[in-house]
């Protein structure tokens, strides 16, 4: 399985460095434009171990905003599954807020909140959450009716049952969207980094970019790359435990 | 004991931890500052963050802005005030290639294709450049900028701007490597003077604490003048490279050249001097460009200590 | 407590024909009754009317005194999470835990209520539903085939047990066992197609209890009145 | 329906704002940190206008951009759904793409489609489609036995007609999901602009970013909030418009 | 084409005890047989087996010479994009455009096949279910409480009418009416419970026909047999 996943990401990682290389030399294009593989390796071995460690600094902050935009979605879920105004209105600023992108907000972030932990965690929650809500609100606002008539009509329904039933019933697709998400977590904290960090690798592509160094930024692709898929085994993993666990119940 | 005594400060830079704030950083981890007392903390600034605003919200005591970042916030009431300016002339340049693109003065940059981003102060700049050689807008082709270079690398752009002592040097390094030829447009020399970094501070700050603004200033300065001493390139090099890990050093040697001659372009100029002169017409070019509300009065903006 | 509709008529939104029209039916009192007639004809429509689900129809029905109605059907579910005792403990008063025990037993369902509801057959699903709609407070329990996929030996057992146990609420029993309904129901509604008037016919039915000895002509009588009114 | 949409954003904007200048006269910040309300009304006076069409430009590719990465996630998901090697590899690959921040693979896209509408739509896209993918790749992998029994035993079943089974079930959360994920275009064009474009909202937010002018930026999202408003309250009538036609039959 | 399964012992992954322990049967040729055995006794599990759903149990099951086994169950749900007949018409072969409405009149589907699927009543989806499956190409069809919901008249119809369409299929029929399944089935498997042996025994069925005079006696004799071997 890990072995898998690995493989399967260094098969993608290369064709897209060949794509690039054979336009390199397709089109004759200079060093600069694009690195010469000589300068990759070269670029690896210098900023290959401390680009991890950037790396696994940004994994820790993406566990933690995924964590964070897990419980977000659910809570912005349970009360926009209701039909009720509050429900439709708490969609409506899900959405809304969602709109806006996150470099125009960032300003308004820091001016509350201060450069911290808070805002990069916040901001790579911001943007991992929105695809984790949609689902949530999908699977929490369908009633299943089979299992729900029985505690609907002896009254017996509570807000925290009904997602309880829906979310166990719909535990596939949770849990796929879930581990999905994940990438996205990677991808918020990276941007958070970005615009806000002095840490994380997000800032070392920031810098690369800045001193206009391509092959620095295929390594931190690449060691991204890794990590993410890492994180993304490990609960791949956790998933299909929790499910063989609930079927072989 | 000693440390308790210390009076604690924010010091928020404009960008990032880079050579543009090598004395900063000069002074912070040898020392100057505790010896005035101080423990100041020096932040690395960045894209989405903004001194001034900080010093207005108390987050900092002191910060690095660009003067047109100043001069716009001045023009909507922030109490603020300039104590000392960085860089004399302002490392905003624009590369091209000699080879390619003849240029000999501002009159040619008729019909070019230049590099601009724009709301940045590059484009303040240049189109105070087109104004003063007379150039109308639908003479030149501007082109929107981004943060990658391969516009100007594919040759589709004639004039790219850059900062003369920090990115140059690596796209320079890069052009030498292919063989190629290339040159800097400064608009300093061609009239235009814009000022770039200052240190700013908070009017409240230089009213009620006026010892901590002035020893603060004293060991920024002091700790700067050192850091630009040639003679103290190898120490100032290594604090460069301990707070700054993504740059290398080959490159790092070329900045700090670059740099002294930036802020300290002739020997009888003290380092951090106000150029008032410079200010007034960076005010007026923000003015005429209608990127200030209204006008400036650039003096009491301009704090010196009596 | 009688029930009573009176001119029911309706229609499903977008169907083409309505499923009734002027419909009349009184249900009396406690006992465990029936509601029989071909497939299609609108057992489950009625049903769900009198549990207020289906509304908006033409008519009234009156039900005084029947504070609350229950609706169960053969394809609902348990969830998942627990195996059925505990599902029955959660919603089981802690005073009816005896009663719990008991319909475990004469349900057959001893063996099976440690396993999660997905894993029985089909006739211990129905039967593990209808035990939780047995353990709730309820003056009318309509069990729309709520037996359908257990056997009749099962089911006889059951029917016999609950009216022992409830002799004072009353059931509507809807199945397609004319035997079974002749034999244990004591008012037998049978719906025929709208074609036919009145649309609904009652018939008397034996109303077999476990202490009494049935009679096998009564209860060929009463099949033979129900397949005739159908 | 348009009304409630509308006037919930109104509220939630109102909030914002409000909790904007109670924090600049509560601090007495000055109007450089946060405008006035005086310079808010006289930028939109001068602003309004231009930052309209800006807006309907980027709505115009954001509409775009949304088709393009339904198409996307439909073709995504239908070959991820598979349980076969090429299925994980589909899986894999988009995820690890999407691992990586726009801002990092930006520079590569360029370099490949050159900074034309086709970057700023695939940039869009990208950024759109991740979250559908989550969605669509969690409803068409679960099988739904009662139907498919038939057509599996009878060897009838193509991937077609699963795919149809299992979207038309599903079309409630499918809707939700694909109405939800127009803010996502809408973020995702804006993102494009303002790292790309000279043209379009994100843009102009760019150069107020520059210019640190709150004012305009404040602007700017208002307008964005109610285009995207607008666009949703589309969305969602034509779904439920759909959902009514299929019920209904 | 008999169908024989010898010394076949399963035990569901994490269920405490066996469903069947060397369980033993054998179905002779085409006709229409029973499954029958009270709820929960493996009716099911034993049909899966013959389907090749449920595969890795203890022991052999031998078909030679029958190609294809059709499972059908009465939980099944035809796609909702379109109603029954549009259904029918694109899984029936053009040749069988002519059985197919021959059996849409006999199930007394003719005013429903317009609909669409979930706004069918009960019945009424178990036999449109039905009718796809008659519709296939099939050697063996095993209908797992295919007509459960189906009332007595109409099911009854629908199997006479089965047997004189398919006279050389093999049907297995999955009921828990006795009487039914006395009456119109060949062979009759009696599904016993795991603490009897043999656990499977087989009875012979009266296999009525609509041509054939049924014999009263026949019958009940049959009937007591299997509610004795059950
Ligand atoms: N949602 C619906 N929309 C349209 N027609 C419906 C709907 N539900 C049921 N019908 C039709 O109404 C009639 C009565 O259905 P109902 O389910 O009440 O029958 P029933 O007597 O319960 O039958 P069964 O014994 O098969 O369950 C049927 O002909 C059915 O096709
Ligand atoms: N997936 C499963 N896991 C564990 N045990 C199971 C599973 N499915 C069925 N069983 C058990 O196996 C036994 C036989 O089940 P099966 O469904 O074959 O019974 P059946 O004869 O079809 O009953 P019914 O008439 O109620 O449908 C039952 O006791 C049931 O609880
Ligand atoms: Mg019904
Ligand atoms: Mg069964």
């Amino acid at each position: 399985m890990l072995h898998r996943r690995i493989y399967q990401f260094l098969i993608i990682y290369a064709i897209g460095l060949g794509l690039l290389l054979a336009l390199k030399y397709g089109l004759n294009l200079s060093d600069y434009v694009i690195p010469s593989p000589d300068e990759i390796v070269r670029t690896c071995r210098t900023y290959g171990g401390p680009y991890l460690l950037a790396v696994l600094n940004t994994l820790a902050v993406a566990v933690l905003g995924h964590i964070l935009s897990i419980c977000l979605a659910t809570v912005v879920a349970v009360i926009g599954r209701l039909t009720a105004w509050i429900g439709s209105f708490i969609r409506t600023a899900a959405y809304n807020i969602q709109a806006y992108p996150i470099v125009a907000v960032a300003p308004i972030i820091f001016i509350l909140l201060g450069d911290g932990l808070q805002s990069r965690l916040l901001i790579a929650a911001m943007i991992c959450y929105f695809p984790l809500l949609l689902s949530f609100i999908g699977v929490f606002s369908e009633p299943i009716r089979e299992i729900e008539h029985f505690y609907e009509s002896t009254g017996r329904m509570t807000w925290r049952l009904q997602v309880k039933i829906r979310a166990f019933e719909n535990i596939q697709k949770l849990t796929t969207v879930i581990v999905g998400s994940a990438t996205m977590a990677m991808v918020g904290t990276i941007v958070a980094e970005f615009i806000a960090a002095t840490a994380g690798i997000g800032y070392s592509i920031r810098i690369a970019l800045y001193q206009s160094d391509l092959a620095k930024i295929l390594v931190a692709l690449f060691l991204i790359g890794v990590g993410t898929s890492l994180y993304l085994v490990s609960l791949e993993w956790a998933g299909n435990a929790l499910q063989k666990r609930l079927k072989s119940l | 004991a000693q440390k308790e005594k210390l009076e604690e400060v924010n010091y928020r830079l404009k960008w990032l931890y880079n050579v543009s704030a090598v004395g900063d950083l000069y002074a912070e981890t040898r020392g100057y500052f505790t010896r005035n007392g101080l423990k100041v903390n020096v932040k690395p600034g960045g894209p989405e963050r903004d001194a001034l605003k900080e010093l207005e919200l108390g987050h900092a005591h002191f910060g690095v802005a660009s003067a047109d970042q100043v001069l716009r916030a001045a023009a909507k009431g922030a109490p603020i005030v300039v104590l000392a300016q960085l860089f004399q002339v302002n490392p905003l340049h624009w590369i091209y290639r000699p080879d390619q693109t003849v240029f000999s003065g501002g009159e040619e940059l008729k019909g070019k294709r230049i590099g601009v981003t724009f709301g940045g102060n590059d484009e303040a700049i240049l189109r105070a450049l087109l104004a003063r050689y007379g150039i109308a807008e639908s003479q030149v082709t501007l082109f929107s900028v981004r943060y990658d270079y391969t516009p100007f690398y594919e040759g589709r752009v004639d004039f790219w701007p850059l900062y003369l002592n920090a990115q140059a040097v690596i796209i320079a390094e890069k052009l030498e490597k292919a063989g190629e030829t290339y040159a800097f447009l400064s608009p300093d020399r061609l009239g235009v003077r814009f000022v770039a970094n200052s240190v700013v501070t908070t009017r409240e700050m230089v009213e009620k604490r006026p010892e901590t603004v002035k020893r603060f200033l004293t060991a920024l300065l002091e700790g700067w003048r050192d850091a630009l001493d040639p003679r103290n390139q190898d120490q100032a090099i290594q604090v460069l490279l301990d707070a700054d890990r993504e740059t290398p050093e080959a490159v790092v040697r070329k900045q700090l050249p670059v740099t002294r001659e930036l802020m300290l372009p002739a020997a009888r100029i003290e380092f951090g001097k106000i150029d008032a002169v410079a200010w007034k017409q960076t005010e007026a070019i923000l003015r005429s460009q209608n990127l200030i509300p209204g006008s400036v009065d650039v003096e009491s903006l301009l704090f010196t200590f009596k | 407590m009688p029930i009573e509709g009176r001119h029911i008529s309706y229609r499903y939104p977008n169907a083409a024909g309505e499923v009734f029209a002027d419909l009349n039916f009184r249900m009396d009192g406690p006992g465990f009754h029936a509601l029989f007639g071909p497939s299609g004809v609108g057992k489950t429509t009625l049903a769900k009317m009198l549990s207020g689900t289906i509304r908006g129809f033409e008519g009234t029905i009156a039900d005084d005194g029947v504070r609350r109605v229950l609706y169960t059907y053969n394809l609902e579910r348990l969830p998942g999470w627990s195996n059925v005792r505990a599902h029955f403990e959660e919603i089981a008063p802690l005073a009816g835990r005896r009663r719990m025990e008991e319909l475990i037993e004469t349900f057959g369902m001893e063996a099976n209520v440690g396993s999660r509801f997905h894993r029985l057959s089909l006739g211990q699903q129905n039967r593990a539903n209808l035990i939780r709609y047995l353990l709730q407070d309820f003056d009318l329990l309509i069990m729309d085939e709520s037996l359908a996929n257990v056997d009749e030996f099962t089911r006889e057992k059951i029917i016999l047990k609950v009216k022992i146990l409830f002799p004072d609420r009353c059931f509507l029993y809807i199945s397609h066992n004319v035997a079974e309904v002749a034999k244990f129901c004591s008012q037998v509604l049978v719906l025929r197609s709208r074609s036919r008037s009145p649309q609904l016919v009652a018939v008397q039915g034996c109303d077999h209890r476990e202490s009494a000895e049935s009679d096998p002509g009564l209860l060929e009588r009463a099949m033979l009145e129900i397949v005739h009114a159908a």
